[in-house]
């Protein structure tokens, strides 16, 4: 099938260039377009400063940075903040509202699609398709590891889809689905912290048997907390943690354990079975070597999952190694750019 | 690490009371966390100043121009603290600090809805007065 | 001085009616199109369904009535609720946004005035004076019993409007400042209540005193509790406390006495003198007998100082008495109809 | 005085749980003050029913089909008890209320922002159940 797989940055990947004022919210563009990728990907939370207001002064300068930089707006990530006050959850009528809100932003910016989260209430996604058609801006849930296509999870959503027939909900996988180690720097950072090679090796082996005979998927359940550790114990974290504490592992070596249950592996046949329903992706990453190579996510093999499935939109580098070193306020932009390249050379190769 | 970047290296001081004496310190830090939010999923900030941990009730966190106690931050969403800009912790203390240089350990607790915990970062810093 | 006072009703007069479903807000408009009034106050908050929300659809409906039934819109009474939280007070910022959302919807509405209570910080309408301005939209303070014109409290309000040279910022005097009686109503349920009549003479008498001697008038305070105490004190409110207590008053008793200070008694000259920043007026009655006399406060001497004065506006009848009485819900309308009649009487007499 | 007309003479009944059997009950008030109000300013609804009180922790409030605790209420502005409109209040009690005649006292109290003092306000009634 014909395939038209565009490049976007999320400008989550500057944050700690933003963070710390090295970049400003243009800056950020600007680097977007020195990678040679088209896209912006915005979390209208973490650069807008008037957010959730749309000042007509900062509607113009997004468009003119746009024109300027020859960048377009691709994706929203929103935060639905159903538990915005301590003392109870927002009401099904206060969600809603809270999704119109960020619909009308991403339409007022010109994006076509907003992200939204595995904790978004089904009956929330529900209660504003009507919206995101009346705007026609899509609604997406990010497929972000340990959940995944193909699963009792999705599932769920696939069911809710076919019910209502919309065209204004789908799928945003996160590559965090597609490691086959754990990152390289997070090992880094927890042998920093004191963890013992030995567990550290305990750790990585029950990853590499994960891998081998494949990942357990998560179910759908409203209870994300009990599908969560469900999916835990059915992928051994019990016995990894008995091997741990056998082995005298001490708090960094327990922390760096239970991180390893944030990445997983799937097969990239994923990606081509849910294709009709897959409207962006996040290119999440960890560490791109000199040869743009992400070290733990095979991305020749991803990429020609989403050529083969004929992929019609935009892949936003997401990266995300920053929590892993100190200072990633200059590592970031280097990151990105070496990201873009991998890309550049799997979906022109 | 964003936990890097917390505090303001050059953001410390006593603050004087009405009748002019120092009645406590004050300092700039940052969110740890990767989005502007409203105040109220600000679950709590803990200081510890030389080994001392002063008392939650004895903060006032000033953000945007207001000025609230942790306890009213409970309710106010319509001021957000935006991502990566600083904001002031006050904290009481009968003369404020001693001059000469300090240790201090800020712990922030935020709670975003789509988490199943808090987050819970922390920065440390030394400073002179 | 010429002068030309229109009249008007606030639909705050007839609650029970609307309280018990025998009016809604098309029916208070035509009750009071049928008095012959011309103006309407209207407290948004109190009958809008959707407030503080105008749909067009209300928008559409609002206007269509005013045409319909002879009307036009007069003044909007507006609440800051600055404590909409019980653990903090609003913010500077906060209680400004609040009242410009209410300027807002009575531009929308076609209000010339908001009334604004005296529980409004003086920074809040400071800081609301622009908005006001640019919407032509006037913020008026209600001059409620026992506040009063004339006094340490109002020069407080003068001092800023000299200062600022605001011509949107003003006086709204409720009649509830020309008492000269305690209303008959309200002895009639202290009695209904358990009352003694001796205990009644001692508050009247107490009142009568007031009345002949002058009360002492309320200062400009921050701090309206103590204001509101220290004019209790110097009206008498301890000496009038001790005569109940040794009269073996009970707590109707009490009641009653306590009461008697929310009423009070000023030279009409007031109006005269303030004439210049007398916006509106609330034409506050208790009760009004068949001869269309309010049986607590003189009108005649009350509207004749308007018309000394040249007043141009209009004046609201705002019946209260609905307080008194065990069910006031058909009463309403026709003591509103008695007061313009009333009103009508002494304006074109 | 709205207080004549605060509840509603036909709006009492009992609740059943998932089980189908009673567990609690429920009637219709409107709340006796003159305007709509966000119900964060609601501070208290007591019920009283045959002299027997019921815990605040009890009692569920129903607002424009919204259902809230009183404690949640606190942090609710964005719903508003319209005014003369009816709410129902639903009261925890196993096995409800028993057949027959029963006499009601609901004291509500609401905080309007410019008021010294806090509005209570009661309302009584005789039903059958
Ligand atoms: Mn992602
Ligand atoms: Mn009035």
């Amino acid at each position: 099938m014909s395939y038209d797989i565009r490049r976007s940055v999320s400008l989550y990947s500057y944050q700690e260039g933003y963070f710390t004022g090295k970049l400003d919210l243009e800056g950020c563009i600007r680097e977007v377009s020195k990678t040679g990728a088209t896209g912006i990907e915005l979390l209208a939370e973490e650069m807008i400063d008037e957010f959730p207001v749309i000042t007509p002064e900062f509607k113009a300068k997004w468009f003119d940075w746009m024109q300027k930089y020859g960048t377009e707006p691709v994706c929203m990530d929103a935060f639905l903040e159903n538990h915005l006050y301590d003392n109870r959850t927002c009401t099904l009528r206060e969600q809603i509202e809270n999704m119109r809100r960020d619909l009308e932003i991403a339409k007022t910016l010109g994006f076509k699609i907003i992200r939204t989260l595995v904790s978004t209430p089904m009956e929330v996604i529900e209660g504003s398709l009507r919206i995101a058609e009346d705007l026609d801006v899509k609604i997406g849930i990010e497929v972000h590891s340990p959940f995944s296509l193909n699963s009792g999870w999705s599932e769920g959503y696939m069911e809710m889809i076919r019910r209502t027939g919309t065209r204004h909900f789908g799928f945003i996988p996160d590559f965090g689905i597609f490691c086959r180690k754990i990152p390289t720097e997070l090992t880094n950072q927890a042998l920093r912290r004191g963890a013992h090679p030995e567990c550290i090796e305990i750790t990585q082996r029950f990853f590499r048997q994960r891998v081998e005979n494949g990942f357990v998927k998560i179910r759908y359940d409203k209870n994300l907390g009990a599908a969560n550790m469900d999916y835990r114990m059915a992928n051994g974290q019990g016995e990894l943690m008995e091997a741990i504490k056998a082995a005298g592992g001490n708090d960094a070596d327990v922390g760096y354990a239970m991180s390893s249950y944030t990445y997983s592996w799937n097969d990239p046949q994923d990606i081509i079975d849910n294709i009709d329903y897959i409207y962006h992706t996040h290119g999440k990453c960890y560490h791109i070597d000199e040869d743009y190579e992400e070290t733990c996510i095979p991305m020749k093999a991803v990429i020609d999952a989403y050529k083969k499935a004929g992929y019609q939109g935009y892949i936003s580098t997401e990266w995300e190694g920053f929590e892993m070193i100190d200072d990633a306020s200059d590592e970031c932009i280097e990151q990105v750019r070496r990201h873009q390249e991998c890309l550049r050379k799997y979906i022109e190769g | 690490m964003l936990e890097t970047h917390m505090l303001n290296p050059t953001g410390y001081k006593n603050v004087a009371g009405a009748d002019g004496k120092p009645c406590g310190f004050s300092f700039e830090c940052r969110a740890p966390y990767y989005r502007g939010f409203s105040l109220s999923i600000l679950r709590n900030i803990a200081v510890t100043v030389d080994g001392t941990a002063y008392p939650r009730e004895d903060l006032l966190l000033t953000v945007n121009g207001e000025t609230f106690t942790l306890e009213e931050t409970r309710t106010v969403v319509s001021n957000r603290w935006l991502f990566g800009r600083f904001s002031t912790v006050t904290v009481k203390k009968d003369g404020g600090l001693a001059p000469g240089t300090h240790h201090i350990d800020v712990t922030m607790t935020i709670a975003p809805s789509y988490m199943p915990m808090q987050l819970v970062r922390s920065g440390h810093g030394d400073f002179t007065i």
